[in-house]
């Protein structure tokens, strides 16, 4: 039976790791992921969880061992956070490429420099393009599911990609809340047992990872887009499974308020709760703003995501990365292509919040809509983005 | 690689884009790499097998008798062969590096 | 050590893992060694190979030299690569998802791989005590790339980004001493050896194999084209630099230093310098300064030999054993 | 819904209390929220921990600024740092000190409730070290009634395990001793 705990967000995700009896977890310390992986080696300390705990000595490491513990066949999981995920930025592609079914947890945090233990996405958003499938959640209960759900995802044999489950780090990591939690069985019944595509068998020798010339490199390539393109019908299958078991359903996009909105304010991760106070406390005052929430950044649900900001006239998208340079910001950038031939188009206001962990208010988010609903420049901007709060 | 493998569409790769016939390198001859080629004189052997276990190129097999057999396909003619050869240290080397044009 | 390499076929393994068609070039001395390393090992084994040669070599996509399953993830990772199939299949066969069937895990790197950038993962897989075996084919440069120096080209060598000139020798440093290195990690077994000489090189995988623990093996991998040598000279530079005292064949078992080929008298270095493009530069003093730093370090191996000669070969048995005490040991202190 | 901010040291176990609160509100069936102030401060250093409780699912994820209630483990941050700052009108001051009630009362010009408790007297007498994180938590559902005080039986055993019943033991004490006072601004 299913039953509601209260704990810190981190011990319920290795908890969910521990449901999904991993076989293999290697990691490295970082904060704000560590309480992960010290509660996963307590749980194999205890013979709570019959796992090989790899006490690697870097993240590149973390990364290497788990490539090689998923090829060898076993349930392999690591969690990470901003400079440890950039060290495993190589491995990363690799991972995908190989197409082995490891889990990931990512307490998304900055990147240096300056050094910065505090949150924002600029680490998730600087590997985006690794080939994983990229979940954000808003939390703790959804970062437990989705552990679950990640494998369940990852592992079936149609898909054969890891995954990543991002969840904000201190914000969400280091928050105690109510989760409700699986038990073995519920567990058992949702994942079933890993049976590898490709595994390092003596008995059936393949050769993984082999290098390609120009004259096939494409066409890998084109498996693995299609691949990471198509997961997303298991994806869909995994939530309605989960939602059959649990009664709780996730979508890859989710709406809240968009009911006749004219302004949408599109987020991902933690900020979409706080977002959703911000929105009552507008609708109350009469304002038709409604929120919309990603929760699949990999693959990108484009059709989804169309349908739920259609009709809005302006669409503010909250960034919580920069990217330096380009002509606007991670997500608005998504967004700005998706609803390039939309008609009319709408007028999108890029805001970048919470970088390094700089909070983000209700007022805030009501003074951004405030001030795009007073913004006339259409269409666009695009390129032009608020660096919300930053001191002039 | 073989020409049927070169029009492989992107549906044909397996996923992961693993190799998945052990040893298939073999379908690949570089025998055309050798400028000399080992010419064999049985008259010499003692049947050592130095020549086949100091081969970078596994192109010397063993008969059931126990002379080897140089395998043209692969042997790219490094000449490690006549070199190494035990009977060699007598001036009697098994192996005679000859030039690839003699055999045109 | 064998003197005589005859009859040699009728004591190994027919069969070959490493097959015929790979792109290596013309007297290759790192596929010498994989072919005699594999049919020392056998069929039970998964490699783990880092980008190189080996690699390249090996595994154009969708052909493969390997007849054993075989990875390659990256350049700076083989051991760590390693490691995680060491867990995974220890995990899987402990939950009773895989047979026990004692599989040897086996990484495969070159000197770059494993003096420079992945040497941070060797030493950390190492020291957390996986059962595996790691073998460096050291060529001593990054002759993938087109023969650049690493910390284990010889000092005053030629390559392409040590090159003589107005104002050096060649490669300025001293060659990293990398099983010395991997000795000081106090591991079950650690041992250099050559292709050039087979038994020798097929019983220490053999050893490293059967340690429980991991297990380190140097083994000079000679290259004709970084070397600017013949192709034919490939096993000849082999005994050379074990003759010469420049690679000298040694096994550490236990901590206990076995010293397999000492010639007494080294050879002068300039047999083996002599016959090697990348020294052709060298002057006569050079030459001298080289002998004499080689000659001392041999001497220290000897010293290391005697000082740990006392020291009993642990029997089979024992190896098994102590290591797995050992390692308790140092875990709890932690 | 009730804010709470704790005020400690590090080490001293505000994060605890914050921590032992919101698992005994969840265990009522309560929604809460735990979390300390992210930041790398070491042993002490002054640090800040906060709660949540409501009675329906809370998704304000900000930081706390307006508390409705303050804990201040050790009576030496008072000199250092304004611990009422954003405390909300009508709100609860709950205080680990040994001051005639009338003299700490002088010191503090906000609008609510004083509670002043010697809890580091209590933790001696009762635990053998000063640690006053669970003893304080017996003031502070004196003063709130955030959560029933039986409630609290069943996170500290999950926490403290053998040593459970002496902090229960000092929580109760705390509770039955604090004092209260009203002060004007």
């Amino acid at each position: 039976m299913s039953k509601r705990v209260g704990m810190e967000v981190s011990i319920a995700v290795a908890e969910a790791v521990k449901l999904a009896n991993a076989d293999v977890i290697a990691a490295y310390p970082i904060t704000p992921q560590t309480h992960i992986v010290e509660h996963l080696s307590e749980l194999v300390a205890d013979g709570d969880l019959d796992a090989e705990y790899v006490c690697v000595e870097s993240e590149h490491s973390a990364m290497s061992a788990v490539v090689g513990s998923s090829a060898a066949g076993a349930r392999s999981f690591t969690a990470t956070a901003s400079q440890g995920l950039a060290l495993m930025h190589e491995i990363l592609f690799i991972a995908s490429t190989m197409r082995l079914p490891i889990v990931m947890t990512v307490a998304n945090r900055a990147l240096s420099g300056p050094l910065s233990i505090w949150n924002d996405h600029s680490d998730i958003m600087a590997s985006r393009d690794c080939g994983w499938i990229q979940y954000f959640v808003e939390n703790g209960q959804e970062a437990f599911d989705h552990v679950l759900i990640a494998f369940r995802v990852a592992e079936d044999p149609e898909v054969s990609l890891p995954a990543i489950v991002n969840l904000d780090g201190f914000i969400l990591s280091h928050m105690i809340e109510p989760h409700m939690l699986l038990d073995d069985e519920e567990a058992a019944r949702f994942l079933p047992p890993f049976r590898p595509i490709n595994r390092l068998d003596p008995d059936n020798p393949v050769t993984m990872g082999d290098f390609a010339t120009p004259d096939f490199y494409t066409e890998v390539k084109k498996g693995q887009e299609e691949a990471l393109r198509n997961s997303r019908a298991t994806i869909d299958k995994g939530w309605q499974e989960f939602a059959e078991l649990t009664g709780r359903q996730y979508q890859a996009v989710e709406t809240y308020k968009t009911e006749g909105a004219e302004i949408l304010v599109l987020s991902m991760g933690a900020l979409g709760e706080t977002a959703s106070v911000a929105v009552d406390r507008m609708r109350d005052k009469g304002l038709p703003v409604g929120l919309v929430k990603l929760r699949l950044w990999r693959p990108f649900p484009a059709d989804d995501l169309l349908k739920a900001l259609g009709g809005a006239k302006k669409i503010v998208v909250l960034d919580r990365a920069i990217s330096f340079g380009a002509a606007t910001n991670p997500v608005a950038a998504e967004v700005a292509s998706l609803l390039y031939d939309t008609e009319p188009r709408p007028c999108i206001f890029n805001n970048v919040v919470g970088l390094g962990g700089r909070d983000v208010r209700v007022e805030e988010f009501e003074a951004i809509v405030k001030k795009a609903m007073q913004g006339h420049s259409y269409p666009g901007p695009v390129g032009d983005y608020e660096l919300i709060g930053v001191r002039e | 690689m073989t020409s049927k493998e070169k029009t492989w569409t992107w549906r044909e790769i397996p996923a992961g884009a693993v190799a998945e016939d052990p040893g298939s390198s073999s379908e690949y001859l570089t025998g055309g790499w050798r400028s000399q080629r080992p010419v064999f004189n049985p008259d010499h052997c003692v049947q050592c097998g130095v020549c086949y276990i100091y081969c970078p190129d596994a192109s010397i097999v063993m008969t059931p008798e126990g002379y080897p057999d140089i395998l043209l396909d692969y042997c790219k003619g490094c000449g490690i062969c006549a070199r190494e050869c035990y009977m060699a240290t007598f001036g009697l080397s098994c192996f005679e590096m000859v030039d690839e044009e003699e055999f045109r | 050590m064998e003197n005589l390499n005859i009859y040699v076929p009728r004591l190994l393994d027919s069969r070959e893992y490493f097959t015929a068609g790979h792109r290596a070039c013309q007297g290759c001395g790192e596929t010498v060694a994989l072919r005699q390393i594999l049919k020392s090992v056998g069929r039970n084994v998964i490699l783990a190979n880092a980008t190189g040669c080996s690699e390249i070599i090996s595994s154009p996509f969708p052909q493969t030299a390997w007849h054993v399953p075989w990875i390659h993830v990256a350049f700076e990772n083989a051991a760590a690569v390693a490691s995680g199939v060491e867990a995974g299949i220890k995990a899987l066969e402990r939950k009773g998802m895989l047979p026990k069937r004692n599989v040897c895990i086996m990484a495969i790197a070159g000197d770059g791989a494993t003096a420079d950038i992945g040497f941070q993962a060797l030493s950390g897989a190492v020291e957390r005590g996986h059962n595996f075996v790691y073998v460096c084919l050291d060529n001593e440069a990054y002759m993938n790339t087109g023969i650049q120096r690493s910390s284990s080209t010889p000092f005053g060598a030629m390559t392409t980004t040590s090159p003589p000139g107005r104002m050096s020798k060649g490669q300025k440093t001293w060659k990293k001493n990398l099983p010395e290195i991997m000795a000081a990690h106090d591991i079950p077994y650690v041992a250099t050896a050559s292709p050039s000489y087979p038994f020798d090189l097929v019983r220490k995988v053999k050893r490293a194999v059967e340690v429980d623990g991991p297990a380190y093996l140097h083994v000079l991998a000679v290259c004709p084209t970084g070397w600017r040598s013949g192709g034919d000279e490939t096993i000849r530079l082999g005994r050379l630099a074990a003759e010469c005292g420049v690679f000298p064949l040694y096994e550490v078992d236990h901590g206990k230093y076995t010293i397999n080929l000492d010639p007494g008298q080294l050879k002068p270095i300039k047999d083996y310098l002599g016959i090697q493009g990348r020294f052709r530069h060298l002057k006569p003093e050079d030459l001298e300064y080289i002998e004499g730093r080689i000659v001392e370090n041999f001497e220290k191996l000897r010293a290391k030999a005697r000082m740990t000669a006392a020291q009993d070969k642990p029997s089979r048995k024992a190896s098994k054993q102590a290591p797995k005490k050992g390692k308790k040991a140092a875990r709890s202190k932690k | 819904m009730i804010e709470t901010r704790f005020h400690g040291r590090g080490g001293q176990g505000a994060v605890t209390s914050a921590e032992l609160l919101a698992l005994a509100a969840i265990q009522e069936g309560k929604f809460a929220q735990a979390f300390p102030s992210f930041g790398p401060e070491r042993r002490g250093a002054p640090v800040l921990a906060f709660s949540r409780v409501d009675d329906e699912q809370i998704r304000l994820r900000s930081q706390i600024y307006d508390p409705d209630v303050v804990l201040v483990l050790d009576s030496s941050l008072l000199e250092i740092l304004d611990v009422t700052e954003g405390l909300k009108p009508g709100g609860a001051l709950v205080v680990n000190s040994k001051l005639p009630m009338k003299e700490l009362a002088s010191r503090f010009h906000f609008e609510g409730s004083l509670w002043a408790v010697d809890a580091t007297h209590i933790a001696r007498e009762l635990l053998g070290r000063p640690i006053t994180n669970t003893t304080m938590l017996g003031a502070l559902l004196r003063a709130t009634g955030i959560v029933d005080i039986d409630s609290m039986s069943e996170p500290l055993r999950h926490r403290f395990g053998l040593i459970a019943a002496k902090n229960e033991k000092a929580l109760r004490a705390a509770y039955e001793q604090v004092e209260k006072e009203e002060i004007k601004p």
